[in-house]
């Protein structure tokens, strides 16, 4: 009973998105619905939060190894919770100095942002840093002339990491003006414009057709897997 | 296979590779000078074209994670428009872009062009959530998504908003993207929409390769990646300054082409090793089955 | 592949890691006892006073005056100041109190440093530092983001269209309209049936929501792929295959390169054929679209490279430049140590 | 006026898109019908779906778990349902070795949808008591929070096999890289474009755009289900027509006597 009603929730709710953007009456909706999504998102963080608790406290009172870490993250959530639910340090706002709890939680100077600035921005951002050595070591490994594709891939790489730096001008920039398409340079320009822009194209609509039948699979509870498992 | 090389040297020589030319730049001052691809060479073109006291929507779509690459075109796009007299109209559809325009405002207006006036030369009206909607209702109505500049100031009060009452009123409209929504998105729901609207787009380099489908039609410049800043900055410096000397705060895409030509080299060189090795060891095989 | 290289990080180097750590706080150390320091964060108060002005329905609004009066009230905010700007105080006044060194920054800036190194430090294996950084990241940013959809969702779009005039006092001086929604008792009842499996009663009412989020979205995102990317792709990709130019002459390579991207297009399409074998003419279609995905990698991996090393240039000028004050290219401190160095030297 | 009230009630300058909406679903319904009536499509091999069963069988024999993303995005977004419904097939196959599986998520409600569906297909593999809710845990919203988090498990609980499958944004290639470190089988699949190229540079199989959309049809070999595949192939065959035709179309109208020159717009789009 519960997943009948369950999957006609998910036909209904998809056949209206789908008509919606064809009656001048519906033109609101998709907006409204994902505003109620986020909604439902933003409350769900009790879900998650739930989870992460449980499992950090679990992990603290068995005392296993590592369970001083435990303790640490489940610190760094409380305190960081606290601070920014609390406005810790936050100014009233300028429009209206009168409101003390008018100044975003994230104002600067205030207990949250300085979590955000101190703790959180060095972190993430030396993680996504971390990523030009990853590169370093994938295209050392992955790119070998093993076959013709592979020696496509890697030419083309080539070919970009040189022509998108002073290196490409150096080798190539004595070529005559009659040849400036073979400047290093240029070629990247080239593959961009060419080959790029057809092989994303040919993705795109791939990937749209995918949606679709997706979609329809979902929405005709073809596929229910999400729903779960006892009646 | 051909005996184990630790991935942490890798590690290591990209580590320096980055860090030497940094120090070295740091200590000398020096960049390598850059010939500007037409990309690039459109986008100063672009804004070069229109007559003093036009206005220009610039749109500052990134937060901190993509300022390596885009804060430099922020600063030389604001640099160029305040140069030629044009009186950028600033708004962000990334929450903390309006923290990073308010940044370049104070680092280039403040500075150097003191007498120039928010309100009437330049206003920041912030952010407004609602990713490509906000687009499509500014195609027909700006001052419905925009009624207010940062400070709270109603837009009818101020002086450059005269006049313009969708985004098709302005010449030129430039987005400094980061992702989504970006530069795909003010193509699809601006450019295409106003035929007579130029587009500028600033991108990083993930970006570039989606967005470069769409120049030079609905995009009519676009600067890739902190190379395209470069250019773009060597281009302004090289018409603004001539042979004087640019303050440091115009070159930082400049400077942070010299670690970018170490790293790309010793990818290459990576590259070729890795390949060198694998031939080596496949005629190993040959040989001694 | 993985034996090509080897990552040979076991547990048993212990020492090693504290040693390491150890020559890294030395070095910190000796630099910090050259020339004029390092990582130091100046701030500067800045008072605003207000007034309140009620305009037309009674609407008050403040306007920032420049001193203090009876009926103003005052806000102080702390701005950064560079060490350049703290210096050329000193020099004009000593022991000025106007910029100063805030010490919750600079302690903010050192732990800032030691979270960038101990990410690096992965690099070479885990230990530590890493899984200190680690639990603290995960425990900071799932608290991050729960307080902003609070602060940013939550708020405005569920409570106050349920009890304006309350948000208003509390938090929303500028909320306009403020009359009850209806409407926004769907999500709020959606939230409910979620959470309500928390309980033994909503086991089956919980994944009513879920239901609806995906039958909602499959709809919607079927729609705008299909707008967005088959329609404008297609339109995009009708190109003639003979251009020509100005003068009505032949133009090669525009017309080469329309040529180009409409086979790359249909060829690639044929790569993601499902129920024919590739074999055929589909075969060799495919075969050129595995070609033209294969560019279309190596340049998207060849563009990000780029970004990711703008990136890792970016955490090292901080090191450098904010952390360590080695150089000063931006020329906020007015010097730098290695200049300072060798014009000794 | 008749028109006009038509007009009022549909929108007009849709009509295309109602077109194509409605031919894309058709040939897709069309087929799903067509295979339940005993139609049944032959599909072609694919390589990534074809390794599951051998990297879970492989996770199993060496006693070590698998470790199953399913991207950083919500449940809004249409690549994080595939990756859902995969991650139901991957479920059943490690129920029925009686393997480990972790599935750390990155949405609260990613995670109840991915306990709902492995609990499922624990039930459907005959082993309710393999399913461990606690396996399956939020982390953090946080992109680069939770890639730290990855990161550090993979190094300290050496998966023999990595699932990536959803949307995925930068973290792809630290997922796959530290994947690759620890000597794990990786099998990738998502429709974020720019993340393609460190899928196929670190996994051992990446499902490409919209193979990864075909996934769960094929790993579940229901009729229906691979009927809705052919319905795509036959929607692309109806594209590439349409392509063609208009390139014909727009050729001739160059070629044809009296001809303006292209203008620049319609050269390059």
């Amino acid at each position: 009973m519960s997943r009948s009603i369950a999957l006609l929730i998910c036909l209904v709710g998809g056949l209206t998105m789908l008509v919606s953007p064809f009656l001048p009456m519906a033109t609101g909706w998709a907006n409204e619905v994902t505003d109620w999504f986020n909604i439902l998102a933003a409350m769900a963080f009790v879900l998650g939060g739930g989870s992460l608790l449980k499992v950090q406290l679990m992990r603290l009172s068995a005392r296993g190894p590592g369970w001083g870490y435990s303790a640490v993250t489940l610190l760094a959530f409380v305190v960081t919770l606290w601070v920014g639910l609390g406005k810790v340090g936050v100014v009233a706002d300028a429009s209206a100095p009168a409101v003390a709890w008018s100044g975003k939680p994230d104002d600067e100077g205030s207990a949250f942002w300085w979590i955000y600035l101190y703790v959180m921005t060095p972190i993430t951002s030396t993680l996504f840093a971390v990523l030009a050595f990853y590169v370093a070591s994938a295209a050392f490994r992955a790119f070998r002339a093993k076959n013709l594709e592979a020696t496509l891939l890697l030419v083309t790489a080539f070919i970009i990491l040189l022509g998108r730096t002073f290196a490409g001008v150096v080798l190539t920039g004595w070529l005559p003006d009659w040849a400036s398409g073979l400047r290093l340079e240029n070629l990247a320009v080239t593959i961009m414009d060419v080959f790029n822009t057809a092989g994303n194209r040919a993705i795109i609509i791939g990937i749209a057709l995918g949606v679709a039948s997706t979609g329809i699979r979902l929405m005709l509870g073809l596929d229910r897997s999400y729903l779960g498992g006892d009646a | 296979m051909s005996g184990t090389l630790d991935r942490r040297w890798i590690y290591l020589a990209m580590m320096l590779a980055v860090a030497l030319p940094i120090l070295w730049n740091g200590v000398t001052g020096k960049t390598f000078p850059e010939s500007p691809t037409p990309p690039s060479q459109a986008c100063f073109d672009a804004i070069e074209a229109l007559p003093a006291g036009s206005r220009v929507l610039v749109s500052f779509d990134y937060d901190p994670a993509s300022e390596g690459e885009l804060a430099p075109m922020a600063t030389t796009f604001l640099r160029h428009l305040m140069h030629k007299g044009l009186r950028p109209v600033i708004i962000a559809l990334w929450p903390l872009g309006p923290t990073k325009a308010e940044e370049t405002i104070a680092n280039v207006m403040k500075v150097d062009f003191p007498d120039r006036v928010s309100g009437r030369d330049y206003v920041n009206l912030g952010f407004q959530t609602g990713n490509e909607g906000v687009l499509k209702v500014i195609g027909t109505d700006f001052r419905k998504q925009f009624p207010v500049d940062r400070s709270g100031t109603p837009v009818d009060r101020l002086p450059i908003m005269e006049g313009i009452t969708k985004v098709g009123d302005f010449p030129l409209v430039i987005t400094i993207s980061a992702g989504y929504p970006g530069g795909k998105e003010w193509v699809q729901y601006v450019s295409s929409a106003n035929p007579g609207l130029v587009l500028l787009a600033g991108v990083t380099g993930v970006q570039a390769s989606q967005v470069y489908s769409y120049y030079p039609g609905q995009l009519r410049g676009m600067l890739a990646a902190i190379k395209g800043a470069a250019e773009y900055e060597a281009l302004v410096s090289a018409a603004i300054d001539g042979d004087r000397v640019t303050a440091p705060k115009y070159t930082e895409a400049r400077r942070r082409m010299a670690p970018q030509l170490f790293g790309h080299l010793l990818l290459i060189a990576l590259i070729v090793i890795g390949n060198a090795m694998y031939f080596a060891q496949r005629r190993c095989k040959a040989v001694a089955p | 592949m993985s034996d090509v290289i080897a990552n040979q990080s076991e547990p048993t180097q212990g020492r090693w890691w504290i040693g390491l750590f150890l020559v890294i706080a030395v070095l910190v150390a000796i630099r910090a006892g050259i020339g004029e320091g390092m990582g130091r964060v100046y701030v500067q108060t800045e008072s605003t006073s207000y007034v309140s002005t009620e305009g037309e329905g009674g609407r008050v609004s403040w306007s920032a005056v420049p001193g203090v009066t009876e009926d103003s009230v005052t806000i102080d905010r702390d701005v950064f100041r560079t060490a350049g700007q703290y210096r050329a105080a000193e020099a004009a006044a000593p022991g000025q109190q106007a910029i100063r060194l805030s010490w919750d920054r600079t302690i903010g800036l050192w732990l800032a440093a030691f979270f960038t190194l101990a990410v690096f430090s992965f690099l070479a294996g885990d230990n530590p530092a890493y899984k200190l950084t680690e639990s603290i990241v995960i425990g900071v940013s799932a608290g991050y983001w729960m307080v902003v959809a609070f602060w940013e969702t939550l708020v405005p779009k569920l409570l106050a269209q349920l009890a304006p005039d309350l948000v208003k006092a509390w938090c929303m001086p500028n909320l306009e309209g403020g009359a009850f929604n209806p409407v926004a008792l769907v999500p709020l009842g959606l939230g409910i049936m979620l959470l309500s499996q928390l309980t033994p009663l909503g086991r089956h009412v919980g994944r009513w929501p879920l239901a609806f989020v995906i039958g909602t979205f499959a709809g919607l995102k079927m729609v705008s792929h299909v707008e967005s990317d088959i329609i404008e792709q297609v339109r995009a990709t009708v190109l003639p295959l003979v251009v020509s130019s100005e003068d009505g002459s032949l133009a090669a390579w525009a017309s080469l390169r329309n040529v180009l991207i409409v086979t790359g297009v249909l060829c690639t399409l044929a790569y993601f054929v499902f129920s024919v074998e590739h074999k055929g003419a589909v075969g060799r279609a495919a075969r050129v679209g595995v070609w033209f995905l294969m560019i279309t990698f190596g340049s998207a991996f060849g563009f990000t490279v780029m970004g990711r090393i703008a990136l890792l240039a970016a955490r090292f000028e901080f090191l450098f430049i904010d952390w360590l004050w080695l150089i000063d290219p931006k020329g906020e401190r007015g010097m730098s140590v290695v200049a300072a160095v060798m014009q000794s030297g | 006026m008749v028109l006009g009230a038509e007009a009022s009630f549909l929108n007009p300058d849709k009509l295309l898109l109602l077109v194509v909406l409605a031919a894309t679903c058709g040939c897709i319904i069309a087929s799903m019908v067509a295979a339940r009536a005993g139609s049944v499509p032959r599909i072609r091999r694919i390589a990534g779906l074809e390794a599951v069963e051998e990297a879970v069988g492989r996770a199993t024999e060496m006693g070590r778990p698998i470790l199953f993303v399913p991207g950083i995005q919500d449940m809004d977004n249409p690549m994080t349902v595939a990756g859902i419904t995969v991650l139901s097939r991957v479920a059943g196959t490690a129920a029925q070795y009686d393997a480990t599986l972790d599935v750390p998520v990155s949405r609260s409600l990613v995670m109840q949808a991915a306990r709902e569906s492995v609990q499922a297909a624990a039930l459907q593999a005959g082993q309710p008591d393999w399913y461990d809710p606690e396996r399956i845990r939020y982390i953090t919203d946080e992109q680069f929070g939770y890639a730290a988090y990855a990161a550090g498990a993979m190094a300290r609980d050496k998966p023999a096999a990595c699932f990536y499958m959803g949307c995925f944004f930068a973290e792809s290639l630290i997922l796959a890289e530290n994947g690759n470190a620890i000597g794990a089988i990786q099998i990738a699949g998502t429709a974020e474009t720019a993340q393609l190229p460190f899928f196929v540079a670190s996994c051992d199989y990446t499902l490409i755009g919209e193979e990864f959309f075909a996934a769960s049809a094929y790993l579940s070999g229901a009729p229906d289900q691979l009927g809705t595949l052919r319905g795509q192939d036959i929607a692309k065959g109806l594209i590439a027509l349409a392509l063609v035709g208009g390139v014909v179309m727009a050729t001739m109208k160059v070629l044809s006597p009296g001809a303006v020159p292209a203008s620049p717009a319609e050269v390059a789009p």
